[in-house]
């Protein structure tokens, strides 16, 4: 590889090799523009990975614009490697989510685990703790070969990583559809506590002071890794070797500790991690946000292989490195301290007022680019937009119910798809309980974590229903941002915030990016509304196999403040005699629901309607009804609807049962999955206190101690009388037989 | 009977943390003349005289015994004789 | 009492343990860095559990040549408590502390879940707060915790009554005869894969570990009356 | 220079968990004929000439890269000429 001659400037104008490298010809000629002259080979690197979709979010940046940002406990929004939101004390929450879809389809295991270490970085380099991990993740069906190894090892990945560095993996959700057979979703959060004074910023600030590099070695993996992901993917990609990359959690963990003891240092300037586009977004984006420049010397540069060119050093995304800048002068003190962690600190560069990026090798300028040009000054592009055909189709589509004869049936059927069925092969495999403040496991809506020294807690999710994306994006959008509210709200806590992954196809077909931009505009509404203002995010295009599109989904990770360990809530029935209730009424609504993909295998029609302030109101009247005392369990009701939602709030073996009585249309009183309901149950003497708090609270029955879900009709025949049992028993074997299957 | 050896080794370039992690073991055991660690595989499989032998161990090792994109691989096939 | 948590590069439980210690038993304890030769100044040693030097080769193989070790070998041949738990225990099982080995989990998979265990032997200074034959509940996470040794090592064992505790129900890991916890013949060195550091706490919904760290500090207190 | 090529594998008669899903994976391939599968380790080591090289080896596999207990070792050692 090394020895490959470079092509000249003039030979990558002439023979267009800038577009091998993922620039467009209007791209070159602006860096042309830009620079005064022809870009060297190196110099062409430099813009095309910083110009790629994944670093720039050149066609993402105007419908990013819509989210709101700000609130009034935000501390740092977007644009440093995480959000922060203040929690009181002088702490605060720091999160983001990130994704790794195109490495984990080429190589699931370390495409998963590298993608769970970089979104570590991001937490620890603005000086915070990692505290949880979660993940959201999107297979094909599980009745292909492919794609359970696909599923398998990214579960295998992602524990591997999170077990062995010692962070908690708490939550996250596993959906199985089609769209995504060839193009697999992986996304990972990270949450992390900071002390307000540790909070640190990516800038190279102060001219003359040091530039140093900590943590593994540079190898020529991944070089190019921030283009790959921003280009779709073809039966050649996995063929696409060097995009590979291993990781070392070991060193991670070496380089976490190091680095959260570097924070406390005041010889410290400036931290980032090196991510996508390892060492040129690092080094650019830290001098450009400072209003500096930087210059390095790359024969410092701690290499893993011989021979390394300034193209590949640049362009590497070798796991597990930062960037740092130091006082000048008090560079021993770096290296110090990173050699009782095993670890090396070099000095590679200092800060200039230039402006510039200017990079020596061998005594040689090889680069020479100013700093905003690459980092700020990246060509937007604002992509055309048309509504798709289909969803006019799907709009005019009448309401329908599918048909079912057998209720019970359905029910175990519908506790047996993948999507909605037990997610404990899953997430046994990943430490839960490490470091001892997971107060609520996987398994109930929200993750909890206690926060050691107060008495307060967070609660953390991920969700996102794209079948309801597809069939109306906007609609959608919106139910992404309440149902992760729901969950939070559901678990006790207040939300705060929220971090999103926009996984999308090609945006430069129209209808691909008409479904971005009407995704984003529902989210932002219910952002508004809900009072829970975007601090972070990533964007993941172009996911689309031999041309057809992944389903739009934007996942959304939302972190919530339990004001008080006391007010912590699970999903699960807790005692005979209390009450059930539905908070929020019934309507026929089956497009995108797991029922209609039961009987009709496919979804139609339109998604469930969403009335934004109704969903606060009810929010708002439950969670002070929680924090008051007055429930026992509670529960959003998602797919599947109500029946499922009972089913799910027997799981815990806790050997309690639930009679209920449902009115009006059978089907969709047991199976619709209306929007903004909560199934909740209530201690009998806080009946009154309940009903009165809560406005739409219907009560539909009690928690039994008989092992058994019954659920009646007020004019009919008991329309499900299950064993919870046998319940537990589809619910949990599904996807464990899922992959025994063959096929 | 055949006995057909198998070597799974990282594909030159990719990161080996095991290998890095024996290495500072040894050096820190004093055992500085070693320079480079690098671990891989090996596998023993016994297998019944087949068809095409050498073409499906082929295909055995890229489908399942090594990962491709990461892994490189070799064999060796003996014929071994029952005492 | 005092005790020490050594922290080897990539302990990850050595956080838990502390607080097991501090928190929940109200005892003293401090973290003890893998570099530290001398141990004379505590009273009971804990290696927690995590992934030391990444579990690269086998788990607890690297670690065992820490300095801290020769520390650990000391304390041991003093008598004084030694606990290792998960990770803990692996380093205890390669520097031949206790005998036999790990291999991976049967399924070839990480597990993390609340498990049953009896306890086999009530009558070490570990255990001496539980019932004899009781069966508790404490978490693992584990990816290597299937225990092998050869039959006249599993012979002595019982024989010894080195076992201390079983999976009681279900084998989650394919452990030679359900060994979840074995002690040495002298009774002082205790490993075990389930995390008792991690059943301390009502919060946190399992508490049965408690009664270990209790065992150690009454059978210690019982010991130095005379001398304290 | 030196290549030191070590082989470790499971001692006789310790179950083999790897192994037995490997050889339960090649079978649901249809790859019926192999009838047994063992996974050990393959490590080479590059070490520069010293005195006492087999016997530092030995030491080596003995005290780190083998766990005698279950695992066997074996080694060759190979000069190698730098091109
Ligand atoms: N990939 C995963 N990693 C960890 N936990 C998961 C994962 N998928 C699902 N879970 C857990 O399983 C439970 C059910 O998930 P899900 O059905 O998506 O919940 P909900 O519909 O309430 O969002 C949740 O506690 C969730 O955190
Ligand atoms: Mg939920």
């Amino acid at each position: 590889m090394s020895a490959r001659l470079e092509p000249t400037a003039e030979q990558i104008k002439e023979k267009k090799i800038y577009r091998e490298m993922g620039l467009r010809d209007d791209e070159y000629e602006r860096a042309v523009d830009m620079l005064g002259r022809l870009p060297n080979y190196t110099e062409t690197g430099l813009f095309s990975v910083m110009w790629s979709e994944h670093c720039s979010y050149k066609t993402s940046k105007p419908v990013l614009k819509k989210f709101p940002t700000e609130g009034k406990h935000v501390l740092q929004g977007p644009g440093e490697g995480a959000g922060i939101v203040d929690i009181g004390d002088g702490q605060a929450v720091v999160f983001k989510i990130e994704s790794h879809n195109h490495p984990s389809a080429i190589e699931p295991y370390q495409g998963a685990a590298t993608g769970v270490g970089g979104i570590i970085r991001d937490v620890f380099s603005m000086g915070a703790r990692p505290i949880a991990l979660l993940n959201s993740l999107r297979f094909g069906e599980l009745d292909n070969p492919r794609v359970k190894y696909l599923f398998e090892e990214v579960v295998a990945g992602i524990a591997g990583y999170g077990n062995c560095i010692g962070i908690p993996t708490v939550g996250g959700e596993v959906q199985f559809d089609d769209s995504y057979k060839g193009n697999p979703l992986v996304n990972v959060m990270c949450v992390g506590i900071i002390d307000h004074e540790d909070i640190q910023k990516g800038q190279a600030k102060g001219i003359g002071n040091t530039v140093m590099y900590v943590g593994a070695a540079t190898g020529r993996d991944g070089i190019h890794g921030a283009t790959f992901a921003s280009e779709e993917l073809t039966d050649e990609s996995e063929e696409d070797r060097p995009a590979v990359q291993v990781g070392d959690p070991f060193m991670e963990k070496l380089l976490l500790e190091a680095c959260l003891e570097l924070v406390k240092s005041d010889a410290l300037v400036g931290i980032q991690d090196m991510g996508a586009a390892g060492l040129t977004s690092s080094s650019s984006e830290m001098a450009s946000k400072a209003g500096t420049g930087i210059e390095m010397n790359l024969d410092d540069v701690p290499q893993r292989e011989p021979n390394m060119t300034p193209y590949e050093m640049m362009l590497s995304e070798s796991q597990e490195r930062m960037l740092i800048v130091v006082k000048e002068g008090r560079e021993q003190e770096i290296i110090d301290l990173f050699e009782r962690y095993g670890l090396e600190a070099k000095a590679i560069g200092k800060v200039t007022d230039d402006r510039r990026l200017r990079l020596y090798h061998k005594g040689e300028v090889v680069a020479d680019v100013p700093v905003d040009a690459l980092a700020e000054d990246v060509p937007v592009r604002n992509m055309p937009s048309t509504e798709p055909l289909y969803f006019k189709d799907m709009q005019a589509m009448d309401l329908q119910v599918p048909e079912v004869k057998d209720y019970q049936e359905t029910l175990v059927q519908l506790l047996k798809q993948p999507t909605i069925a037990s997610k404990k092969w899953v997430y046994d495999q990943y430490d839960y309980m490490v470091r001892t403040n997971t107060v609520v496991p996987p398994g109930s809506d929200a993750a909890v974590l206690r926060i050691r020294g107060t008495e307060k807690a967070l609660a953390m999710t991920t969700d996102c229903n794209s079948r309801y994306l597809y069939l109306d994006p906007e609609t959608g959008g919106k139910i992404a941002v309440a149902e992760a509210a729901r969950n939070i709200v559901a678990s006790g806590g207040e939300p705060l915030a929220i971090t999103d992954c926009l996984n999308f196809g090609n945006p430069e077909k129209p209808e691909i990016f008409w479904q971005l931009e009407k995704a984003t505009s529902g989210m932002s509404e219910a952002c508004r509304e809900l009072e829970t203002p975007v601090i972070s995010g990533n964007v993941s295009l172009y996911n689309e196999t031999n041309g057809t599109a992944v389903f739009p989904t934007p996942v959304v990770g939302m972190v919530g403040l339990i004001h008080h360990v006391d007010h912590i809530t699970t999903q699960y029935f807790k005692q005979k005699g209390d009450l059930i209730y539905v908070i929020g009424e019934t309507y026929p609504e089956f497009g995108g629901s797991e029922l209609q993909k039961l009987v009709e295998g496919n979804y139609s029609g339109k998604a469930p309607t969403i009335d934004l302030s109704v969903e606060g109101k009810r929010q708002k009247q439950l969670l002070e009804a929680i924090q008051k005392g007055f429930v026992s369990s509670a529960h959003d009701l998602a797919e599947g609807g109500l029946a499922v939602g009972l089913a799910e709030s027997l799981m815990d073996e806790s050997g309690l049962g639930a009679d209920v009585t449902v009115d009006g249309e059978v089907v969709t009183a047991l199976f619709s999955e209306t929007q903004s309901r909560f199934l909740v149950s209530v201690p009998k003497n806080q009946q009154e206190a309940f009903e009165q708090m809560v406005d739409d609270a219907k009560r539909i029955g009690t928690v039994t101690d008989d092992s058994r879900l019954v659920i009646h009709h007020t004019d009919q025949d008991i329309l499900i009388q299950a064993d919870v049992k046998d319940l537990a028993v589809a619910w949990k074997g599904a996807i464990p037989c899922l992959l025994k299957s063959k096929a | 009977m055949y006995k057909v050896k198998v070597y799974v080794t990282l594909k030159a370039g990719v990161l080996d943390p095991q290998g890095k992690a024996v290495k500072g073991a040894l050096h820190s055991m004093d055992y500085k003349e070693v320079q480079d660690v690098t671990i891989g595989k090996y596998m023993e499989l016994m297998m019944e005289k087949t068809e095409n032998m050498e073409e499906k161990v082929e295909e055995m090792c890229h489908r399942l015994l090594a990962n491709p994109v990461i892994e490189d691989y070799r064999y060796e096939i003996e014929e071994v004789v029952p005492q | 009492m005092k005790y020490a948590v050594i922290v080897f590069p990539g302990s990850n439980c050595d956080v838990d343990m502390y607080h097991a210690i501090k928190d929940a038993l109200g005892e003293e304890v401090e973290y003890v860095s893998h570099t530290e030769k001398d141990l004379s100044e505590y009273d009971a040693i804990l290696l927690p559990g995590g992934f030391s030097y990444g579990d690269y080769l086998r788990s607890g193989a690297i670690a065992r040549f820490a300095n801290a070790m020769s520390g650990v070998m000391k304390a041991a041949e003093e008598g004084k408590p030694v606990l290792g738990v998960c990770n803990g225990f692996q380093v205890l099982l390669e520097s031949g502390l206790l005998p036999g080995a790990m291999k991976r989990n049967r399924d070839l998979k990480f597990i993390c879940r609340p498990v049953n265990l009896k306890v086999e032997n009530h009558e070490t200074m570990f255990t001496s707060e539980y019932e004899k034959g009781e069966v508790i509940t404490i978490p693992i996470a584990h990816g290597e915790g299937n225990y092998e040794c050869n039959d006249k090592t599993l012979k002595e064992l019982e024989e010894n009554n080195q076992i201390v505790f079983r999976y009681h129900g279900e084998n989650p890991n394919g452990s030679r005869g359900d060994v979840a916890g074995i002690i040495n013949e002298r009774g002082n060195v205790l490993g075990m894969m389930p995390h008792p550091e991690r059943a301390v706490d009502e919060i946190l919904g399992h508490t049965d570990g408690l009664k270990l760290f209790q065992s150690i500090l009454k059978n210690w207190r019982e010991s130095h009356v005379c001398t304290s």
